[in-house]
């Protein structure tokens, strides 16, 4: 009896060993190769970036090597450095956060692998460490929401904002936070009048409000770092016997699918678009960068701004 | 004719578990280019030097019986609290080092005290102490702070050549130099042992007159400052402090320790096993990363998948190794 | 029933924590306690809290009977996303614009798809139950499994998307009221009930408790303790696939990433807040609901307070740690051993 | 006789529980180089009076002085320190840690500031040879059985710098053969002046090893005697506090009437084993007798009884009950066939100690019947009241955990938690062990009367002389291989030391 089981753990050892000898190399001509290290699947968000990345490969002849880093930078790196030793063409990676990048990409420029950066920048000294940046600028998009509430709302007396912050400490949640303030500051009239984290997440987004409520009658407006969170607070409100979008006016960030659909029902006002259609764009990078172009520091994707009235015109358009 | 026969059966697992992870590096060398190179290999130790630093104070804190949560906020506010005091205050590396380690150690005590003094459940008291870490980090500041400081970025880029295009970290080497050093804790002290009697049967230990309370604060002080330590060695990873680092270190800690044959009941356990433990967590990610086919959700799934089949060969092997030990020897 | 005996029971120092946060609540917000009625539905903080508190207290029920088995269940919030992300893709993630008119269709019936996730989730928890009983995995691994696979694999299920459910009938179970009284807190009394009656009416209790606390002795009595531990983490796996399914309901959509995250902690401090030790044995289901009720009266004080974000976490453990406190008999005895002996030199 | 200087005593010493007091004004003084047997019944402070002595518990009242001095142990560390080393009835070891450094941890020897594992190794071997052991001391202790871990416990209080040696029911686990080997160790040690207290039920090692005995008597001090000066059945009376007959200690021959009645066995095992555990043998288990398993610890007595009980699966051979062939491989199928087991290990495989009185009687019953047959809380108290009348438990109240009752009393709560269960067949694994005189009396005798009431009846134990009063029949284990059987009411102990030595197999 013990005999046969260990006879059959060595056959499973043995079965494994030979599935990998029987697994086909992929080794074949010389295509160009490409090390793409994303965030995660975090968000709606992330998977439109994701699945445009990996269309927008295939359609160019490129391939990718993808890595999941599942919101960690060190899982980031991890993939990085295994893209140096898998001696790739290119690598291009979307930050987890801004800062601590110059070890592992000093590596990759000892190893004369070019850089590409998506989605956000990094901070460094050495400008050499990337080739270039493409990418939405989140402060931007605090900035647009910011300036549409300080043209848009017309009401008299002090305006009361609640604000559902992203995740703490995440670049979207600081930068839109940031970007927001500078232009609110602008008008002593506007003021936030709480601040909580809803984690990026709808359940998170409709709990706060929910507190938020309770603990203040006096509420007309919602900035939400993302649709997600604002699709929550909208039930909330509509909860709490408010018109969402009337009784609070309520300004996003993202312009996805969800958002425009709420937009359609005059629930949410306006949405900043932040595009995570970049697959294409970065390809093309990929291609002059092998062949050896100059190319700017910094390019920054085209990014609208969707108010509620716009919605139902734009919503075929939308992919993700 | 068995091997198994003649091996003491605590090292048993150790050897089965390292066969496994032999297994599992031979594999992705036959699979992929490129992976059967010897910086593959040292990558794993200069990618996961700090998991190692920290699953090693995590064995410790198993073996007595116990478990610590609040590593890996440890590690992130380690981070922050170096990061600030170079950059905003302009500290020397020098004093930063032994300060966050002695602040490791701090919130170690406090787990400790509270945990043997007051009775209170490890799980629950470390949990605290995971919250309380993490959100110091965000009192400091809620942005990821760079370190530019050049004692920092020398100690950071560091490579010890080891041959041609082969080369390891100053963290991996650290990590050694602690494996090394928490084999000779473990193993040829009276603290190390101490914590296996306690683990064993912490009853007895009392009445072999072992002195239980301090060995058991001491050994989430030493989990603190090999969190803290761990910390050192991410912001050197990194260059950078922020409060989202090491999310949900403590599991892969954890994993780690148990893969290598830790026994969360307490008791059973040894650092080699950790070291072993965090390979293969390595190794895992290393497979999944030349693959490089698979989507996000592919990626954790696979994770799992490899994770059970290391896990179910692991038990049954050591089933019918264990099995027949153990019917050799009760009388 | 005398004070001693009321001060020694052991639901008495949990709900003196929460009566304490309650005050806290009441101080800084004075209509805490307010109840009004609105569109035919109770409205407040207290009913909010409640609401929010029946995914974690359906949980953390759960997860009592698997950590009084001597185990643990770090899974339950991946199982929580992937029930979710079943139904909501079962039920329909289409809407339908016809001449202008926004329509909304199930992709399957209803019913179906709840049962479908609910065995989803069953099937999670059984197998958690299969790695621990069977193969004698030890429970935190085994589960951290499911842990790190199960949002892969609802992320399977929505594709990486957040799906959005537009089928007005299925917002009932997070959204709706009856009698005034959110239905989810039906869901919750429901299967409090039930547990109450399997675990003081008929053996299960007993056993699982003997099994939690003497393994050897329960088998050796004839107590089938793997099957009953199998079924035990089964059991888990449906109350959080419950919980997926009024999460899902009341948000509308289903976030395979985000449903459930760090659900498993909030869960386990919920049993510990509610005085059952996490090494097994004996437990306490009221306990736990007191627990689950502690951590969202505090998570809503933080919302209500103005607490900066950022020291959110801070003032938790401070909680945690005075709670903890609170509850420890041994620093309640060294106190009164203190006074005590002050109270004899005066 | 007192010329001599009391090396410890203890004076006035009182010791309060919440709601008991354990110690009333007891003394105890101790002799260098005597061996000195504290004698009681469970329950009579023996163990309080041990605890006080070496730190584990604080005395309420009350003075000790060692060697003159008086002294306040408040810890065990401070016990050992002051030359004061015990062994406990239960092996208070790490069987995780390997034998050597179960005798040396907490003063390991050290060699360049390290663990000198080596010499550690070496020195456990000698002090083991000492012993007359002979193992390996680097394996765990987890690997070898009790009576090896209670010599390893004993080597291991030998070693410390002992000026008072406490042996707390030492030899609960050991057999004749290791008893013999402690004694001599104990005699050396006696030899070089060492101070020796002794605590046991057994009469026998009583005498052949004391010099002088202190009885006392439900928390308060009876007397102290010399042992020489004390006949057996005073000894018996005075721990009991009133008569009992000697002859309640002579067999009780009932042969005859009980074999008449055997016709076909309840249960027949023929051939029955495991590889690497127990040789085939073949086995007869009548109704309404007792069949008693004779031999040597390790002789393969625990393995015949898990396997007959499905704890362990057998390999070879089968089994048949009332003549229909059953498989017996788990405890479940095996209490379903009419099957219990009282298990050697009380505490860790028997009682649920957290659990109340009622909860472990109920428990086989209860699992009997499944989750949902559920007995109703008031016939649960009402069996359990019962079977606390009927096997006289002494508790106030079922609802009491039952970690708190004594071994003898726990032990009886196994027995009721079966008798419930309404079995056909006992299977008692040394139902006996650490159980005190009167106790085991009392057991014995309710074996005696459940045979009669038709049970079959597998009776363990490790001392011959209880085997060869219930029995009817003997089996005789030797090297986990049956060797022979022997007719319960002819044989003696001489016929079993005979068979067991005979070499012939």
């Amino acid at each position: 009896m013990l005999k046969s089981r260990r006879n059959l753990l060595s056959a499973v050892v043995i079965g494994l060993i030979a599935s990998a000898v029987a697994m086909p190399s992929f080794a074949a001509e010389k295509k160009l190769t490409l090390g793409f290290a994303q965030v995660g699947a975090e968000s709606e968000w992330r998977t439109a970036n994701t699945t445009s990345i990996k269309e927008a490969a295939k359609a160019a002849g490129i391939e990718l090597k993808f890595s999941d880093a599942q919101q960690k930078q060190e899982n980031q790196i991890k993939a990085i450095r295994s893209f140096i030793a898998q001696k790739v063409d290119v690598i291009g990676f979307a930050p987890v956060v801004t800062t601590g990048w110059d070890t592992v990409l000093k590596e990759a420029k000892a190893a004369k692998i070019p850089v590409i950066l998506t989605d956000r920048s990094i901070e460094t000294k050495d400008d050499s460490l990337y080739v270039t940046m493409i990418g939405s600028d989140f402060t931007e998009e605090g900035r647009k929401a910011g300036q549409w509430l300080l043209d848009n709302y017309k009401a008299q007396g002090d305006v009361n904002i609640v604000e559902l912050q992203g995740t703490v400490g995440s670049a979207p949640a600081i930068e839109r936070q940031k970007g927001f303030m500078e232009v609110i500051k602008a008008n002593p009239k506007f003021k936030v009048t709480r601040s909580q984290t809803g984690d990026f997440t709808r359940a998170k987004g409709k709990e706060v409000m929910e507190a938020f409520l309770k603990a203040d009658p006096n509420i007309n407006v919602l900035f939400a770092h993302n649709d997600d969170m604002a699709i929550g607070a909208i039930q909330a409100i509509e909860a709490a016997g408010k018109k969402p979008g009337k009784d609070i006016i309520i300004v996003s960030v993202d312009a996805v699918k969800g958002a425009f659909e709420a937009m359609m029902a005059g629930k949410l006002n306006v949405t900043v678009e932040c595009n995570p259609q970049l697959g294409p764009q970065l390809m093309d990078i990929v291609k002059q960068v092998k062949a050896g172009k100059q190319l700017p520091k910094r390019i920054n994707t085209k990014e609208g701004i969707f108010p509620m009235e716009t919605a139902a015109k734009e919503f075929p358009n939308r992919k993700y | 004719m068995s091997l198994t026969r003649h091996l003491n059966p605590r090292t048993l697992p150790l050897i089965i578990t390292t066969t496994l992870f032999v297994a599992l590096f031979g594999f992705g060398a036959i699979s992929y280019d490129a992976f059967l190179s010897p910086q593959v290999f040292l990558n794993l130790l200069i990618d996961n030097g700090f998991l190692l630093v920290v699953a090693i104070g995590m064995t410790f804190v198993i073996i007595s019986g116990g478990i610590d949560l609040s590593v890996g906020s440890i590690v992130a506010l380690t981070t922050m609290v170096s990061a600030s005091l170079v950059q905003h205050h302009h500290w020397s590396i020098w004093v930063i080092l032994p300060l966050v380690l002695l602040m490791g150690c701090a919130f170690g005590l406090l787990h400790g005290v509270l945990i043997q003094v007051f009775r209170l459940q490890a799980f629950i008291v470390t949990l605290g102490g995971m919250f309380l870490a993490r959100g110091l980090c965000y009192v400091i500041s809620i942005d990821s702070i760079s370190i530019t400081d050049p004692t920092y970025t020398a100690l950071s880029e560091y490579r010890l050549a080891l041959g041609e295009e082969t080369f390891i970290s100053l963290s991996g080497i650290i990590a050694l130099v602690t494996l090394a050093i928490a084999i000779f804790i473990a193993h040829y002290t009276k603290f190390g042992r101490t914590v296996y009697a306690i683990g064993g049967n912490e009853r007895s230990a009392l009445l072999m007159g072992l002195p239980v309370a301090r060995t058991k604060i001491m050994v989430y002080v030493l989990s603190g400052f090999c969190s803290a330590l761990g910390g050192i060695l991410v912001t050197l990873y990194m260059l950078s402090g922020y409060g989202l680092h090491a999310l949900g270190m403590e599991l892969d800690a954890i994993a780690a320790a148990v893969i290598g044959g830790t026994l969360l009941t307490g008791g059973v356990g040894n650092v080699i096993g950790t070291l072993i433990g965090v390979l293969i967590l390595g190794v895992i990610q290393s497979l999944i990363a030349f693959d490089g086919s698979l989507s996000s959700w592919w990626t954790r799934i696979a994770i799992g998948l490899l994770l059970f089949l290391f896990c179910l060969l692991q038990r049954i092997i050591e089933r019918s190794g264990l099995g027949r030990k153990a019917k050799s020897t009760t009388a | 029933m005398s004070v001693t005996s009321i001060v020694r029971h052991r639901l008495f120092w949990p709900c003196v924590t929460l009566a304490l946060l309650c005050a806290v609540n009441v101080f800084f917000n004075h209509n805490f306690f307010a109840l009004e009625v609105r569109n035919g539905a109770l409205y407040g903080s207290v009913i909010d809290i409640l609401n929010r508190a029946a995914p974690l207290m359906l949980v953390a029920m759960g997860m009592t009977l698997v950590i009084a088995t001597r185990g643990i269940d770090v899974s339950v919030g991946a199982t929580v996303a992937i029930a979710g992300a079943v139904v909501a893709v079962m039920i329909g993630g289409t809407l339908v614009i016809k001449d202008g008119v926004q329509s909304y269709v199930a992709n399957f019936p209803m019913p179906l798809a709840i049962i479908a996730a609910l065995a989803v989730a069953l099937l999670c928890g059984l197998w958690n139950g299969a790695l621990v009983a069977g193969a004698g995995m030890q429970p935190i691994i085994a589960t951290l499994i499911l842990m790190v696979a199960g949002r892969g694999v609802a992320q399977l299920v929505t594709e990486g998307q957040i799906v959005t459910i537009y089928y007005e009938p299925f917002f009932f179970i997070g959204n709706g009221f009856l009698f005034g009284i959110p239905f989810a807190l039906y869901i919750v009394a429901a299967v409090l009930l039930i547990l109450l009656y399997l675990t003081q009416r008929t053996a299960l209790g007993l056993f699982i408790q003997a099994v939690g606390l003497n393994p050897t002795a329960a088998r050796f009595s004839g107590i089938s303790a793997r099957a009953l531990v199998l079924w035990v983490y089964g059991f888990c796996g449906v109350t959080a696939g419950i919980a997926g399914l009024i999460i899902t309901s009341n948000v509308k959509s289903a976030d395979g990433n985000n449903a459930g995250l760090a659900m498993e902690l909030d869960a386990i401090l919920a049993v510990a807040l509610g005085g059952t030790s996490l090494d097994g044995g004996r437990f306490s289901l009221i306990g736990t609901l007191i627990g689950a009720l502690i951590i969202q009266t505090l998570t809503y004080a933080i919302y209500s307070l103005g607490v900066p974000p950022e020291i959110n976490l801070v003032v938790k453990a401070l909680v945690v740690f005075t709670v903890c406190l609170i509850q420890s008999e041994r620093l309640r005895s060294m106190l009164f051993t203190h006074t005590a002996r002050i109270g004899e030199k005066s | 006789m007192t010329e001599q200087q009391a090396i410890l005593q203890m004076q006035g010493i009182h010791k309060r529980f919440p709601g008991v007091v354990a110690l009333k004004d007891v003394s105890l003084r101790l002799f260098p180089g005597e061996v000195h047997a504290l004698m009681g019944q469970n329950g009579a402070g023996k163990s309080t009076l041990i605890k006080v002595l070496t730190g584990v518990e604080n005395a309420d009242s009350g003075d000790i002085t060692l060697a003159g001095k008086a002294i306040r142990v408040t810890s065990v560390l401070e016990a050992q320190e002051l030359g004061i080393s015990t062994v406990y009835q239960e092996v208070n070891l790490c069987s995780n840690l390997s034998v050597a450094e179960n005798i040396f941890i907490g003063r390991f020897p050290f060699r360049f500031g390290r663990i000198d594992w080596k010499t550690m190794n070496a020195k456990a071997r000698t002090a083991l040879a000492a012993l007359n052991i002979d193992i390996d001391v680097s394996l765990p202790l987890s690997s070898y059985p009790v009576a090896i871990q209670q010599m390893v416990a004993i080597a291991r209080a030998l070693g410390t710098e002992a000026q008072v040696l406490i042996l707390d029911e030492p030899t609960s686990s050991l057999d004749e053969d290791e008893v013999e080997r402690l004694f001599d160790a104990l005699r050396k040690l006696k030899a070089k002046g060492i101070a020796i207290l002794f605590v046991t039920h057994f009469l026998d090692q009583t005498y052949a090893i004391s010099d002088r005995i202190t009885v006392l008597r439900n928390g308060e001090l009876e007397g102290e005697y010399l042992a020489a000066d004390l006949p057996r059945i005073q000894l018996i009376n005075k721990m009991v506090g009133r008569e009992i007959d000697e002859s309640s200690f002579a067999r009780q021959t009932e042969s005859g009437e009980a074999k008449a009645s055997a016709g076909e066995p309840f249960l027949a095992a023929r051939n029955l084993g495991r590889a690497g555990t127990l040789r085939p043998l073949d086995l007869d288990v009548h109704a309404g007798q007792v069949l008693g398993l004779g031999g040597l610890l390790g002789s393969g007595r625990t393995e015949t009884a898990r396997l007959l009980f499905g704890i362990d699966h057998a390999d070879s051979g089968s089994a048949k009950i009332n003549g229909v062939p059953v498989s017996l491989n788990s405890p479940r199928k095996a209490i379903r066939q009419g099957l219990a087991f009282c298990p050697e290990d009380r505490k860790t495989e028997g009682i649920v100690a957290e659990l109340s009185i009622r909860e472990n009687i109920i428990l086989a019953l209860q699992a009997h019947r499944g989750i949902f047959r559920f007995l109703p809380l008031r016939k649960q108290t009402q069996i359990a009241e019962e079977y606390v009348k009927q096997l006289g438990i002494k508790t106030s109240d079922v609802e009491k955990p039952i970690g708190q009752l004594s071994g003898g009393n726990q032990q009886k709560a196994l027995l009721a938690r079966w008798l419930a269960t309404e079995p056909k067949m006992l299977i008692l694994d040394e139902p006996t062990r650490g159980i005190d005189v009167a106790a085991k009396l009392e057991i014995m005798d309710l074996v005696k009367t459940q045979c009669r009431k038709g049970l079959a009846i597998l009776f363990i134990s490790s001392e011959m002389s209880e085997v060869l009063r219930v029995s009817d029949r003997i089996a005789v284990l030797r090297d986990r291989q049956k060797i022979g059987e022997l007719d319960g009411a002819s044989a003696d102990e001489q016929s079993i030391f005979r068979m067991i030595a005979g070499g012939e197999s």
